[in-house]
């Protein structure tokens, strides 16, 4: 038994799905997404009893590619993520009609297959394949699928498309660079490579200019907001529930170990683009008028902070930027599992036009306000455990650092509690608003239940990643 | 045993609210609410099993859940330590806690969302609970930022006044802003020490001689920033007094009793690290004194009567901070303990008073009170006259000690502390005056309404009235059980049992007299010559500064919301434009690129002929030329 | 037999051919009649065959001479196709001005 | 200077006077003849070369099958008035300045170069007779020469084929 089978139901999901008809679609896409669920969680298992579930195949001869899935600890971390979060994104989307179902949620399984394909790849040409596969059905799921003006959407989205895109190609050169140098494309042949400081200067810079692009740090981000907005509530909490991670993943997986003199050598730099992503992301964030975009723009604040984290080189910062993407790809579905149910109810995503929710629908002000603590990283709260991490990393590097990242504390609160009162509370709202559907009211104590679950006994996420990230931080101190 | 009585110590009140965020609103309101009280009751009640057998055994009781958070050098447990400190702690909090749940069956029996009240209480008193017990600073930031949050939600329970919520906003943030500090303080703490927990905390600062001074004053420094922000001290005390806008037991039990000594009690856990930071020590102590000032300076011309009581706060913790400052801690200790008592009386007091005049709050629309509110004036009495530090009052006591420690110290610092006193004792008395005594002022629908609250409300208020009294005994100058008590937490030995001599007896009588200055002031203005404050329009001179409490809110709110705001707005229109533009622009050159390529490709045979002569002569010159 | 080259240099040659190669590449730059841009074309190939049979002469060697007999054979078959698809041109567009054909670009 | 040398650059001059000619004639007809005379000289330099036959191929091809293809097609389009429109000032610039470089560039190569240009040896070998020639095309150029046979029956096709009017040509 090995990691290949996620894959092989996933895909066999998508065909699966899409041959099932719109009818079924949904519910045959929510099987599959939980079989492998169920199946990562068997491997999972595995892996802890100590077997080796990892995947080698040769595939192409000439030049030297192989088909290669390994899993460790940060692998199995972001499948499970991934995993998990699948069918409750599918779940989620329940409550709305799809036009041509059986194509969306064919999409949306073929997607989770990629990303979980880019999280296990250990051959560089087969992760960057994976790589570039997740982001076909996003812009289809995102164009197709999405909400206002068509001519806008395909503005923002195609920009997405083009932009992640062409940041891409630049790790392909490296790519292509490391295999002349390595003659293969193996991660552990790649990462054996002692290559020259200015070497991995530029391999550095094409990595993570692929990797900004995608995560997004500043200032790369522009796609973000309005693609955010654009895409319909599933593209969005796949984007940033998932595909966020995929370049934080990878920043650590490749291009840390990859280049390690020149991340030792700029490090300062790109820890002090990840806090001014912080600082940049809340404060655009306090003036939005939209609740999608805003809350784009805190997801730009805390990919800014694990960004930082992942930047400091130490098993603290990568510890906790790792939980604290878990962490984040839960609660950024949650809220953004919020705006759609808002959504659904007064078709507008314009925080002036609401308001007042809260005494028509308890529980639902019950439960968006505690994601919104756990987005602002409220102790007890798995966000606060990464949080907690990752600005302690920053202290080891320098104080400041910690104060300036830590300024999300405050900042975050401003405004998230700002959108929440705007939101929420007030004057009781002309409008009707029912209160929570029991599918949606599920997802949404899912989500909750284990943020608090892993925030108050974090121990086995962190047993899970720890040693692979301690090989890491070996691979980063080779020279 | 002891861990089983933890976590019912600990889970009791939160078992009490999920039950009543679920099930609350089927139970009915009464039921509920003495759910609520009676959760917090059992609390009180394991607390005290815990005293006595502390009283008893001396000896700390710590529990280890299991590990929380994993650092690289050290981890951190969810652990709880239950010694004479947090102990104390509990005693008043769970205690005081009781009371106010059981007014407040009485007190929000009206509202419609009583449920949600006692669950919020519930929660509040879980949280504090956790910041008292917890082993390690770790646990405590979880009820710090708890306490936030529940304090968060009890200001803003009227959600639908965008106003309280605004307050209740401001409050968290405010609190926030402290709470980066103290993370700070707690990340400096780790990576010097390599833990947070407090027994192993105190042996390596303790044991330890060549210490880094710097990094330990830093690290203290940003600890009292992060109490300053919870315990409502300048430059963070501004959100205590908004924070009035929610409901009045909430007042007297989240800002007045319990959550605002978060602080003091923290500091207190710390104080062998505070100890070494002789600078910091300093600070802590003139911000106290000169919070206490000016707090008490703006409580002189406030009409809202719960923003007098907030005010009155404000400067009690200045006063406590002081101590703290001066390196006496358990006379800190001793004035929380007190203060608890008899704020928490006053804030019932006036809440009681709120309650009879339906929501009113001004009080130059009371007056005369006495006659038909006997209980609630004689209780507030007393709470007044401990407040001004008139003996045998429980206040006399702790506030003598304070002044005395300030007077061995420094005597600018005890002219300001005393200064304050006295106008502690005036402004207290001014309300005193203005609600209780003369005619009613209010409309005449509002007079024929007028009752003494029910029992309910009225009990707390006699029990804590009681608790005021007597509540000096704990800590008699010459005879000290609380300095005993406290002993063995602290790394200096105890503040030494004042002798008593002729300076002590002067000082003592300087207070006193203080005190009765400014009731006498008060009596002579507001009695004597019956004047009751103008209306808002009418105060100018320095008395409108300070009605307008030195115009701070405007500052801040003209320094830093404004320039976040206008920064906020700058980025949004220029600099995410401009960045967009940059990406688009980056098409655009592409496409215009394209489009000049284009024009190369134009089709005409005689350009194409040149380009293929041309690049002849190149390729040629290249190959051949070149070398 | 006495070498004609001792006379002329091969130097020569290759200077004349070059000329007359560079005079064919002004005229198709210059003309825009397309038949003298053929013509032009014939006079670089013919510079060509020049200088080959100039290099067969100076190498005492044949192939260079069968090598020009097949560089004319080329030049007469696309001298016939060439001119077979001027004529149709300018029976479509009245005018073989080499500068109207621009119907080459996208 | 020998009489084969002033031969040669007799017929140089005129080679290159009338390549010019024939490109600077406004008429076609005119420029044809010109090249017709350019022919004749290239033939003498393959006489002076002592290429007898090659020289008569020459003249049969060039100047018999080649020109007179060249006058019918002018003749057929009725081109032999003086109707062409010069190129723009700038583009006859550029040619010449072509002209110029292509031909610096040329000799520049060849100088650049540094040819070795040792004694020209005559071994008496017959190298260019119609007998030797014929062996050589017939034995080692065998193929191509059947295939440049092919290219001109294809060549003759398609002449055929696209000088016919369409038939479907309004």
């Amino acid at each position: 038994m090995n990691v290949s089978l996620i894959l092989i139901i996933l895909l066999v999901g998508a065909f699966a799905t899409y041959i099932a008809g719109d009818k079924l679609a949904s519910k045959v896409a929510l099987f599959f997404g939980i079989a492998a669920l169920g199946c990562s969680v068997v491997l999972l298992n595995h892996f802890n009893l100590g077997e080796n579930i990892s995947f080698l195949s040769q595939w192409i001869n000439q030049p030297h590619v192989s088909f290669s899935l390994n899993a460790d600890g940060l692998s199995m971390a972001m499948v499970l993520l991934t995993a998990a979060l699948t069918p409750i994104i599918i779940f989620t989307s329940f409550g709305t009609e799809h036009k041509n179902a059986k194509a969306f949620y064919a999409l949306i399984l073929f997607m989770s297959f990629a990303m979980v394909g880019t999280f296990l790849a250990a051959d560089g040409l087969l992760y960057y394949i994976f790589w570039e596969l997740s982001l076909i059905p996003i812009y289809f799921i995102a164009l197709i699928w999405g909400n206002g003006d068509a001519e806008e959407r395909k503005k923002a989205v195609v920009k997405f498309f083009i932009y992640t895109l062409a940041g891409s190609l630049f790790m392909l050169v490296a790519f292509i660079y490391l295999y002349q140098k390595a003659g293969s494309f193996l991660i552990e042949d790649l990462y054996k490579l002692n290559l020259s400081a200015t070497e991995q200067l530029w391999i550095f810079l094409a990595f993570f200019l692929a990797y900004a692009i995608k995560i997004p740090i500043i200032p790369f981000h522009t796609w973000q907001a309005n693609v955010y907005q654009k895409a319909p509530a599933v593209g969005t909490m796949l984007l940033s529930g998932i595909m966020l991670k995929m370049g934080l993943y990878s920043v650590i997986r490749w291009q840390l170990p990859i280049a390690p003199l020149a991340a030792k050598e700029y490090m300062n730099i790109f820890i002090a683009l990840g806090i001014a992503g912080v600082i940049y992301g809340s404060i655009v964030a306090l003036r939005q008028k939209d609740l999608k975009k805003l809350l784009a723009y805190s997801s730009l604040a805390h990919v800014g902070l694990i960004a930082a984290g992942t930047y400091t080189l130490t098993i603290d910062g990568l510890r906790g930027a790792v939980l604290q993407m878990i962490a984040h790809g839960f609660v950024v579905v949650g809220l953004f599992f919020v705006s759609e149910i808002i959504y659904r109810r007064y078709a507008t995503g314009t925080i002036a036009e609401m308001g007042g929710i809260r005494t028509q629908s308890p529980k639902f002000a019950s439960m968006f306000m505690i994601l919104v603590l756990a987005s602002v990283a409220l102790p007890t709260t798995f966000n606060f455990v990464g949080e907690f991490t990752v600005l302690y990393s920053l202290s080891q590097i320098n104080v400041w650092f910690a104060i300036l990242g830590g300024t999300t504390i405050i900042l975050g609160a401003y405004y998230m509690l700002k959108m929440y009162q705007q939101v929420m509370l007030g004057e009781t709202n002309t409008k009707a608003f029912a209160d929570v559907s029991l599918n949606e009211g599920l997802a949404l104590v899912l989500i909750i239940a284990l943020l608090f679950f892993f925030g108050l006994y974090p121990k086995p996420i962190t047993d899970l990643i720890t040693p692979s990230l301690e090989n890491i931080i070996k691979v980063i101190n080779r020279a | 045993m002891d861990t089983s009585l933890t976590l019912l110590l600990l889970l009791a009140p939160f078992i009490g609210f999920l039950f009543n965020v679920f099930f609350g609103k089927s139970i009915g309101k009464s039921a509920s609410g003495i759910l609520g009280t009676l959760t917090v009751a059992t609390s009180f009640a394991t607390s005290v099993y815990f005293f006595m057998q502390i009283s008893q055994t001396h000896q700390a009781i710590q529990i280890q859940l299991f590990d929380w958070i994993q650092i690289s050098n050290f981890k951190v447990d969810f652990g709880f330590l239950l010694d004479q400190l947090s102990i104390l702690w509990l005693l008043f909090v769970t205690g005081i806690g009781s009371l106010i749940h059981l007014y407040s069956i009485s007190y929000m029996h009206d509202d419609e969302n009583m449920h949600k009240f006692f669950a919020y209480l519930n929660l509040f008193i879980f949280f504090m609970i956790t910041l008292v017990i917890g082993s390690n600073l770790l646990v405590l930031f979880i009820g710090w930022e708890g306490v936030g949050l529940c304090s968060y939600l009890l200001i803003g329970f009227w959600h639908k006044n965008q106003d309280f919520n605004d307050a209740a906003k401001k409050a968290f943030i405010m609190n926030r802003i402290g709470d980066l500090g103290l993370l700070i303080g707690i990340f400096i703490i780790g990576s010097m020490f390599s833990t947070l927990d407090y027994a192993t905390l105190k042996t390596a600062i303790t044991g330890t001689t060549n210490l880094n001074i710097t990094w330990i004053s830093i690290a203290a420094f940003a600890l009292f920033i992060g109490a300053c922000g919870k315990s409502a001290q300048i430059p963070l005390y501004t959100w205590l007094p908004d924070a009035m806008a929610g409901p009045t037991p909430v007042s007297a039990l989240i800002h007045a009793a319990t959550m605002v000594t978060a602080g003091i009690f923290m500091i207190t856990r710390l104080n062998y690290l505070f100890d070494l930071a002789p600078d910091v020590q300093n600070i802590i102590a003139i911000v106290g004194a000169v919070t206490s000032l000016v707090a008490a300076t703006i409580a002189l011309v406030q009409t809202d009567i719960k923003k007098v009581l907030a005010y009155s706060t404000v400067s009690q913790l200045g006063l406590m901070f002081l101590a703290l400052g001066l390196g006496a801690y358990e006379v800190a200790v001793f004035h929380v303990i007190t203060h608890a008592f008899f704020k928490a009386c006053l804030f019932l007091g006036s809440g009681s008073v709120i309650h009879a005049l339906h929501g009113e709050q001004d009080m130059r629309k009371m007056g005369g009170l006495k006659k038909v509110m006997g209980i609630t004036f004689f209780t507030f009495l007393i709470s007044s006259l401990a407040i001004s530090g008139i003996p045998p009052f429980s206040g006399f006591f702790s506030k003598d000690e304070i002044l005395m420690v300030a007077f061995e110290h420094n005597k600018v610092l005890w002219i300001i502390a005393s200064l304050a006193s006295l106008m502690t004792a005036f402004y207290m008395f001014r309300l005193l005056y203005l609600t209780f005594f003369n005619e009613f002022r209010g409309t005449a629908e509002q007079k024929s309404h007028l009752h003494e609250s029910p029992s309910l409300i009225t009990f707390p208020l006699i029990v804590l009235a009681i608790l005021a009294t007597i509540g000096g005994l704990i800590s008699l100058p010459t005879n000290s059980w609380l300095n005993e008590y406290l002993a063995p937490l602290f790394a200096k030995a105890s503040h030494e049992a004042h002798h008593f001599g002729t300076t002590e007896y002067a000082l003592m009588a300087v207070a006193v007299l203080g005190g009765l200055i400014g009731i006498g002031i008060a009596y002579a203005k507001y009695i004597k010559q019956n004047i009751v404050p103008e209306e808002d329009s009418q105060i100018t001179g320095f008395a409108k500064v300070l009605y307008n409490k030195y115009y701070v809110d405007e500052i801040y709110d003209a320094i830093f919301v404004q320039s976040i705001n206008s920064l906020s707005k700058f980025f949004n229109q220029y600099v995410e434009t401009t960045l967009s533009s940059l990406v688009f622009g980056l098409g655009k050159v592409t496409n215009e690129l394209g489009f000049q390529g284009k024009k190369i490709q134009n089709g005409s045979i005689g350009r194409y002929l040149f380009a293929f002569v041309l690049g002849i002569c190149a390729i040629i010159t290249y190959l051949f030329l070149a070398q | 037999m006495n070498n004609i080259l001792n006379e002329i240099g091969i130097e020569n040659y290759i200077f004349l051919s070059t000329i007359l190669f560079s005079i064919g590449v002004f005229g198709v730059l210059y003309r825009r009649n397309a038949i003298i841009v053929f013509m032009s074309i014939e006079i670089m190939l013919n510079a060509v065959n020049l200088l080959f049979v100039a290099f067969s002469t100076y190498h005492q060697d044949a192939q260079g001479q069968i090598f020009v007999f097949f560089s004319m054979a080329v030049a007469a078959a696309e001298v016939a196709v060439g001119l077979a698809i001027l004529v149709s041109i300018f029976r479509n567009l009245g005018s073989i001005d080499i500068n109207k054909l621009k119907n080459l670009k996208g | 200077m020998s009489t084969i040398l002033i031969i040669f650059c007799v017929l140089a001059a005129v080679t290159l006077a009338t390549a010019f000619l024939a490109i600077f004639s406004r008429n076609p007809i005119h420029s044809a003849l010109w090249l017709v005379i350019c022919f004749f000289s290239i033939a003498g330099h393959y006489l002076l070369l002592n290429s007898q036959f090659l020289a008569i191929v020459h003249i049969i091809v060039y100047s018999g099958a080649i020109m007179i293809l060249f006058l019918f097609t002018i003749m057929l389009m009725n081109l032999n008035k003086e109707n062409e429109v010069h190129k723009p000032r700038i583009t006859r610039l550029g040619a010449v300045v072509s002209f110029c470089l292509i031909c610096v560039v040329l000799i520049a190569v060849f100088i650049n170069s540094k040819p070795i240009v040792g004694e020209y040896i005559s071994t008496g070998e017959d190298y260019q007779s119609i007998k030797v020639l014929g062996k050589v095309l017939l034995n080692e150029y065998m193929v191509p020469f059947e295939f440049a046979s092919i290219l001109l029956l294809v060549a003759m096709i398609g002449t055929v084929l696209l000088s016919k009017k369409e038939k479907t040509e309004k």
